[in-house]
């Protein structure tokens, strides 16, 4: 089931403009490919319990390299052996679980989308990861570099249509987008 | 105007309808669409294309193909372009390389002259002596050099690279390869076929009408299988686990681009390349390979000549001759395998006209084709681990079985593998693309199981696949490599069968030595043409055989590939903080730091320190590393790995820390301010940074697996501003409603979080690394322009401005606080730095520990403690004067020389001073406050200068920070 | 490019990962003496056959293991490709 | 007097003896001698049961050393064993770059002994190595390179060697092809350019020295493999490691004994030690090198980056021959990789952006065997009469004369020289590491 992920978080202050990391680059597109950016998705890491009875795991639905759509929308992606990274929600859904450490990464990770028919063709410009239905179907999510950026790559179709969320450190995100979009340009 | 182009033959590649002018050597000359530069030249008449490397000697097509070591030729900025393989195009600007001043009149033709002094290595043997000549002598060799002319001004060109993950490559797309290519897309293979030539169907090509027929219907079966099909492109290499180069030329002249594939199965049908004949005059224009014959013919309707002898072992060499006898060239068919050899070609001005035979035969001509033979092109199998073993009875390598863990990975089918019909040959490329196929998804089975992201597998692993091929034939075929005469073995190095008996007899007696001292195999065809022959001369000079004598190792790349294909699209990854564009807006000099772009200074660092001393200023320093640590065991984590000790810290409160390595060498520093009960922020130097997650995530997860602890890096997640000066508290208190900032509740080392400019959850700590009253803003990065303008802009009546990196380093050398990485270096262990005072001996461990107690405690037998450097602070007597960063400081010795004791690691000039302060590295012996040194300056001038007794140039006792 | 057998995420390639060095054992650092430790700090094995090490998966993710690597011929003992094992496989 | 190490042999220092060559090489022998080919420069014979000395590996340092056990101390009766051919492994694969900016004293006044050997090398052995003094760059593209370079400068000025940071405009004048423009993402900020330094034919002087030491009596056998260390009365349970003496080697053509046994050898020296009973502080690294197709001489220095990791010259031959860092991972397979290809084409062409139309032709690797200090082992070991000359890194083809010279010395006299006493092996367990990290790293 595809989802869409909302923009709000309880992280991002009403008063405040969000100042995304890719702000200037915003947009782009070319044959059979968009890019979007998600920057300001509520981006919330929770690390599973000290009592190691896979507890976390349990109760977010997922395991590394896999990423699913808990009830409140939000994308819950396993990034890590132990360590998910949830995407959108409102609020940030920490589920009920004292003792687990969480992190707003809001601010701390660039996100953008990279979808369409062609998305696959832009990203083998940019990424060793093997992108066949197989390998990393939708839902899948690994770490991988991308343009020499270390990134979570998460497949996360929408309507059916290829697409992949693109997350690295802030600080490289605009370049990260900037290389992206040039390997779609050929 | 094309007075070697024949009337259309059937099979032809050109389009005559379609006339490409171009320039050879400045002279306008034309040929057809579908040409070769080479082609078209050899159809226009031309026999010389170039000139030997080192004698100089007129030099002729020989293979018509990539591999021709006779016609690299320049074409416009590219050197060493291969005329055999490249295709026309109208307006190419074509010139011979190696000559001057014109191909057909060369002036270093002399050298042959000097002639057979010029033996293989004669230069090691000359111009020892007088040995102030010898970079006069130098400089003469250089001129030598052979190869076209790179433009080191020619603008760059873009070339894309991609990844790729096919389940079987196909590496050549003659009869074998293709029909490995359809039977494995047919079994549900996705299969990316390589073909070197511009055309699919390798030697069919230039075959037979049912040959040609072949080949079309196996090309048309490839597509319609869904084979990828790439044409004039190469797999160049092969690494563990089949990871492939491959590289698209593109056909023109256009950018080459690189493609990185992880296959499955690589076959390898790379088929056979025809081998020279050695013997005396081997090397002058006329003399042909029975492929480079058959390809001018058939493929560009191009007479190679008009009186031929034609000298051949086999059947290929057969058809050669019957090619030349139907296009009307008179023959004479000479049969190897009667025992009969050339002896010699002979002719004026390096031409041939006539044509001698072993057994003093004499023959007119101006067409002299040989089929000798075959190599097989292994290269691709050995760089898999598969050896080459020779076979005397079919005098060719081939490759012998495989004798590493994963070759089942790496097939060969075609000529390679052996000889036989065309049916077999095809038949042999079907099994084997079925077996590429089943070996392939066996291996997707397992991939897909082991990979964590993967799709759920479906049922079992497939089982094994059986290998069900028939093995393909071996042809008898005589061994000639060389005749009684001597010859040119290497044509690229102009190396001789003579340069490599004499090099035997001189000592180098294995093949890689003789390779290195004639250079034979090293020149542009990498041996393709040339190694076999090598070993067969050389096996004879040394009374072995070739087996004994062996090969030598084929290396990457299997074609050169240019540098600009390599290197693709550079990607440099940059790093910029929330604040880049406002930095940009007002007038930032950017310097690079690391990965980051940061401002250096904003016109003036001197007026941005002064504004800091007196009134406020901002600067960013999000690079600045941040680790998130949570949860019970954290203290035990912060004492593990500062040498200080940190279980009795407050919450509330923040503290600093140095961090040292197991030999207790300095590694990072920085201050830590505990949030919470469970919770701290940890800072570690912008450069640091990336290290010490990595660092910290070793000591965790394979030292103490069972503390609970998480650390998070969150460098990025927060904005980083830093507000310094006397007047710091005044500007923030107006945007911080939630804090109490007053001197008592918010002391000097404490951290609180509040809301700074209406965003919630920032940090702030009070710390001081200007020297100043100041609050270092953590603030979500989302929100740090908000913040940085608010600062700005609420302080505008305070003389708040930002200060950039240079304004900050000034200010941290007038306190004294050291750089890790510039004041200290590989050997700085803590106490050099003055840091004995924070290593905590009590605590059981920490990282360093054994090494730190060591240096505090000393050790018997270590060296004198006197040697070692320390850290101090130095004021140069002239205070005008800097010394450059690095200068080195000298005492003199008892015997009159100076010796070097020391080295200034920081200076600047002090705008708050108004004089030259300095960090420097002395020996403990010469480092006693109030001492003076010596100086010596980039100039080499010696100057003086005092040491202060405290790091800090200003404000020693701190007073400014603590009010 | 070799592919390393990561136990968290599968073969990858060895750009991705760190070879962190030889698995050594850390001398009790408040009993040790200046041989043994300088001996744990700069010798190696450094054999041309088996060894243990320790990898780091630098842009996967993110774990230290360790692993058997011949270094002459530059396979591990559990190739990444070689006989399944699906308790490898973690979801 | 018989001295330590020898096994009695007599020694006399200070007379240098002179080889006496088969046939010495000049231009005027080499019109003489016309079309018939030359003696050999070495000859192989049947391996015997006992030498003086035994040294283990036929690439430069071995023979090096050879010569001058030779030459300086009249010590002939010794044998060159390598398993495969001379000059096979690091000697030949080298970039062949020869230079003394270092960065400590100890380093700059060994590397510089080198160079002055070098400088007269070609004279001295009858055999044109080919030395040319092009000068050497080393850029810089941060404050932090600069500041390096400075201090190596310094140093290397104090010392006597020619050294010195200059200026993008100087730097473009030496090599026009650079791109000093600031523009690239890796700047070129200024350089260490050192005159002295430049490129020699490695192979030329492999074989310059072996015919020397030929010539002086020492043998050379090829195909001879150490497959074991025969020693007594060390702390090992087998009568190996620490206190022990060496009493010989076994090989795969039998048994030989001799009281000195020295290691000289890259990429098997842990190998060797081993079967000694010593553990050493190596680590093996491949590191690659890779030669473009010819083309007219336009680049007319060694160029160096160290942060780009990538030295470049260009040969009389008109090839380009690139060098890298050592590659990350330790293993003793030569494979090689393509990403050395990719990293080492972007980042030449970050320097040199009109490069983008040259051909790679051939890459291969050599073997490493990296100290935690950058510098090499050199000298006696705690097993008696085992030497070594190991642990050269990246760095020890240019230091092969100096290594030579200075073993030489030290296995005759017993007394370690002053020049190698900085890179002795006990420094390791007495913490006192070399400072060369930061110069020796990449800096060809």
């Amino acid at each position: 089931m595809p989802i869409s992920i909302p923009k709000a978080s309880a992280s991002v202050s009403e008063q405040v403009e969000f100042a995304s990391p890719l702000a200037g680059a915003g947009e782009a597109s070319g044959g059979g490919w968009r890019l979007s950016d998600e920057s300001a998705t509520s981006k919330l890491l929770v690390y599973e319990s000290f009592e190691p009875d896979g507890e976390a795991e349990w109760h977010l639905g997922v395991g590394f390299g896999a990423a699913t759509t808990a009830g409140d929308g939000s994308l819950v992606c396993g990034v890590r052996p132990g360590e998910w990274l949830l995407l959108g929600g409102s609020p940030p859904s920490a589920p009920d679980m004292s003792g687990v450490v969480t992190v707003d990464m809001t601010h701390g990770l660039g996100m953008f989308r990279l979808a369409g028919p062609a998305a696959t063709d832009v990203l083998a410009a940019v990424c060793s990861i093997d992108t066949t239905e197989a390998m990393f179907p939708d839902g899948a999510v690994c770490g991988a570099s991308v343009a020499r950026v270390a990134c979570t790559l998460v497949r996360n179709d929408v309507a059916g249509e290829r697409s992949y969320l693109i997350l690295s450190q802030r600080s490289s995100g605009r370049y990260l987008f900037d290389a992206v979009r040039d390997a779609g340009v050929r | 105007m094309s007075p070697q182009r024949l009337p259309a033959r059937p099979g032809e590649v050109i389009d005559r309808d379609r006339a490409l002018a171009f320039t050879w050597n400045g002279r306008a000359v034309s040929g057809l669409a579908g040409d070769t530069i080479a082609s078209a030249l050899a159809a226009g008449g031309c026999r010389v294309f170039s000139r030997s490397m080192k004698y100089h000697r007129p030099r002729g097509i020989l293979t018509a193909d990539y591999w021709d070591p006779n016609t690299l030729l320049q074409v416009g900025e590219e050197p060493n372009v291969r005329a055999g393989h490249r295709l026309l195009e109208a307006g190419m600007a074509v010139s011979a390389q190696n000559a001057w001043p014109s191909v057909r009149w060369d002036a270093k033709v002399l050298t042959n002259l000097g002639g057979r002094a010029l033996s293989a290595g004669f230069y090691y043997k000359t111009f020892m002596r007088p040995r102030w000549l010898w970079p006069a002598y130098e400089k003469v060799l250089a001129r030598f050099a052979p190869g076209g002319v790179i433009d080191a001004g020619s603008a760059p060109r873009r070339h894309d690279k991609r990844y790729a993950h096919p389940d079987v490559v196909v590496a050549g797309g003659g009869p074998a390869g293709l029909a490995a290519a359809v039977a494995a897309a047919r079994a549900g293979a996705g299969v990316l076929l390589v073909e070197h030539e511009h055309a699919l169907g390798g030697h069919l090509r230039w075959g037979t009408k049912h040959e040609r027929s072949i080949a079309a219907a196996l090309a048309d079966a490839a597509q319609v299988a869904g084979v990828e099909i790439l044409t004039d492109a190469t797999v160049t290499g092969r690494w563990e686990d089949n990871w492939l180069a491959i590289v698209e030329r593109g056909g023109a002249g256009g950018p080459e681009r690189l493609i990185k594939a992880r296959a499955k199965v690589l076959v390898v049908a790379a088929g056979l390349i025809e081998r020279p004949y050695v013997f005396a005059g081997n090397d002058r224009p006329g003399v042909m390979l029975s492929q480079g014959a058959r390809r001018l013919l058939n493929l560009w309707a191009v007479r190679p000549g008009s009186r031929a002898v034609v000298w051949s072992a086999n059947t290929a060499g057969d058809a050669a001759a019957a090619d030349l006898e139907a296009a009307g060239v008179a023959v004479e068919h000479v049969d190897a395998r009667a025992g009969c050899t050339v002896a010699a070609a002979q002719g004026r001005r390096g031409g041939l006209e006539q044509v001698v035979l072993s057994d003093g035969t004499r023959l007119e001509a101006d067409l002299l084709v040989t089929a000798a033979g075959w190599t097989a092109p292994t290269s691709l199998l050995n760089m898999a681990g598969v050896r080459p073993r020779y076979d005397p009875a079919a005098a060719r390598f081939f490759p012998a079985e495989p004798d590493v863990p994963e070759a089942g990975t790496v097939l060969s089918t075609g000529g390679i593998s052996g000889d036989g019909s065309l049916d077999e040959l095809v038949g042999h490329g079907e099994a084997t693309g079925r077996l590429a196929a089943a070996r392939a998804a066996t291996l997707a089975h397992r991939l897909q199981v082991a990979t964590a992201w993967a799709a759920p597998v479906d049922g079992r692993e497939p089982p094994e696949a059986p290998d069900e091929r028939t093995p393909l034939g071996r042809d008898p075929h005589p061994e000639l490599y060389r005749s009684s005469t001597d010859g040119i073995v290497d044509l690229s190095e102009d190396v001789s069968s003579r340069d490599l008996r004499h090099g035997a007899a001189e000592g180098f007696d294995s093949v890689e030595l003789v390779k290195r001292w004639t250079t034979a195999t090293m020149g542009s065809a990498q041996g393709k043409l040339e190694t076999v022959n090598t070993v067969a001369v050389l096996a004879d000079a040394t009374d072995s055989t070739i087996s004994e004598v062996g090969t030598t190792t084929w290396r990457p790349p299997f074609a050169p590939v240019t540098l600009g294909a390599l290197a693709g699209r550079m990607f440099e990854p940059v790093r910029i903080s929330s604040l880049h564009d406002l930095h940009v807006a007002a007038g930032m000099t950017p310097i690079q730091a690391g990965q980051w772009i940061r401002p250096e200074h904003y016109g003036d660092p001197a007026a941005e320190v002064r504004n800091v001393r007196t009134n406020v200023g901002i600067i960013d320093v999000s690079p600045l590393g941040k680790l998130d640590i949570q949860g019970p065991d954290a203290a035990d984590l912060l004492s593990l790995l500062y040498v200080n000790k940190w279980r009795r810290l407050a919450a509330g409160a923040v503290r600093y820390g140095v961090m040292c390595a197991e030999d207790g060498v300095i590694l990072d520093d920085g201050v830590t301010g505990r949030l919470g009960e469970d919770h701290y922020l940890m800072s570690t130097t912008s450069s640091g940074s990336g290290a010490m997650e990595v660092w910290i995530q070793n000591w965790l997860q394979t030292e103490h697996p069972d503390w609970r602890v998480r650390v998070t890096p969150v460098t990025d997640a927060y904005t980083s501003i830093n507000v310094a000066g006397p007047r710091s508290r005044t500007l923030l208190e107006r945007l911080v409603d939630d804090v109490d900032l007053g001197p008592e509740a918010f002391k000097y080392m404490q951290v609180r979080r509040g809301t700074v400019a209406g965003v919630a959850g920032c940090v702030m700590w009070r710390i001081g690394f200007t020297g100043e009253l100041s609050y270092e803003l953590h603030v979500p990065a989302g929100f740090g322009p908000h913040v940085w303008q608010a600062l700005l802009a609420a302080g505008a009546d305070l003389g708040v401005a930002p200060f950039g990196l240079e304004a900050q380093r000034i200010m941290r050398l007038e306190k004294g606080h050291f750089i890790v990485g510039q004041d200290t270096d590989a050997l700085t262990k803590a106490p050099t730095a003055g840091l004995e005072r924070l290593i905590k001996l009590d605590k059981p461990d920490f990282c360093g520990r054994p090494e730190l107690q060591w240096a505090l405690d000393g050790e018997p037998g270590a060296e004198d403690p006197e040697a070692l450097p320390r850290l101090v602070a130095v004021q140069p007597t002239d205070p005008a004067y800097v010394p450059p960063e690095a200068c080195q400081i000298v005492v003199a010795g008892s015997d009159g020389n100076e010796r070097i004791i020391g080295r200034i690691t920081s200076s600047r000039f002090s705008p708050t001073l108004e004089r030259s302060i300095c960090l420097a590295q002395v020996e403990a012996a010469h480092a006693a406050p109030e001492g003076t040194l010596t100086i010596v300056g980039t100039d080499g001038r010696r100057r003086s200068a005092l040491i202060i007794a405290h790091h800090a140039h200003f404000d020693p006792e701190g007073e400014r920070l603590r009010v | 490019m070799l592919l390393v057998p990561c136990p968290h995420c599968g073969p990858r390639n060895s750009a991705d990962l760190t070879l962190v060095g030889e698995s050594e054992s850390r001398p009790d650092p408040s009993a040790t003496t200046p041989v043994e430790w300088r001996a744990y700090l700069y010798e190696e094995h450094n054999p041309a056959g088996w060894t243990r090490e320790t990898w780091y998966c630098r842009l996967g993710c993110g774990r230290f293991f360790v692993t058997e690597r011949h270094r002459g011929q530059n396979r591990f003992r559990n190739p990444p490709l070689g006989a399944p094992d699906e308790s490898a496989r973690r979801r | 007097m018989a001295r330590r190490g020898t096994g009695g042999a007599e020694v006399q220092p200070g007379r240098r003896r002179r080889p006496r060559y088969p046939a010495r090489y000049s231009a005027a022998a080499l019109l003489l001698r016309g079309k018939r080919p030359w003696p050999p420069i070495w000859r192989s014979g049947d391996l015997r049961d006992s030498y003086d000395v035994v040294i283990v590996g036929g690439g430069v340092h071995g023979l090096a050393t050879a010569y001058y056990l030779a030459s300086n101390w009249g010590i002939t009766n010794v044998a060159v064993l390598d398993k495969g051919y001379l000059g096979g492994g690091g000697s030949g694969r080298n970039t062949a770059i020869v230079r003394s900016n270092y960065l400590t004293p100890d380093g700059v006044a060994f590397y510089d002994r080198s160079v002055q050997l070098y400088e007269r090398l070609a004279v001295d052995l009858n055999l044109n190595v080919m030395f040319s003094r092009r000068g050497h760059l080393t850029l810089a593209h941060s404050d932090g390179a600069l500041r390096t370079m400075r201090w190596r400068a310094e140093v290397n000025k104090h010392q006597g060697v020619d050294s010195e940071v200059i200026g993008p405009a100087e730097i473009k004048r030496l090599v026009p092809a650079l791109d000093v423009t600031g523009a690239p993402r890796y700047p070129i900020l200024g350089a260490l350019h050192h005159p002295p330094g430049g490129i020699i034919r490695h192979d030329a002087v492999v074989w310059g020295y072996a015919r020397a030491a030929a010539a002086l009596g020492v043998e050379m056998h090829q195909n001879t493999e150490v497959l074991d260390i025969a020693t007594s009365g060390g702390s090992g349970s087998d009568g190996k490691g620490p206190g022990g003496r060496v009493t010989g080697v076994r090989t795969n053509r039998g048994d030989v004994s001799a009281p000195v046994v020295v290691n000289c050898t890259a990429g098997w020296a842990s190998l060797i030690a081993a079967m000694a009973g010593l553990r050493l502080p190596i680590s093996t690294h491949p590191l690659q090198a890779a030669v473009t197709e010819p083309v007219k001489m336009f680049l007319p220095a060694v160029v160096v980056s160290g942060s780009l990791h990538v030295y470049v010259s260009q040969t009389d031959r008109g090839e380009l021959v690139f060098g890298a860092a050592v590659d990350p991972l330790a293993t003793y397979d030569t494979g090689g990789s393509l990403a050395f290809a990719e990293e080492l084409s972007g980042h030449v062409l970050q320097l040199m952006p009109g490069l983008g139309r040259m051909r790679l032709l051939r890459q291969w690797s050599g073997l490493c065997d990296m100290t935690p200090d950058y510098s090499p082992i050199i000298g006696p070991t705690p097993v008696d009469g085992f030497h070594c000359d190991v642990g050269w890194g990246t760095y020890g083809f240019k230091a092969a004369p100096v290594a030579g010279e200075q073993l030489a010395a030290c296995i005759a006299s017993g007394e370690t020289p002053d020049l190698i006493e900085p890179f002795t092996l006990s420094r390791f367990a007495e913490g006192r590491l070399v400072g060369e990290k930061g110069a020796a790293a990449v800096g060809h």
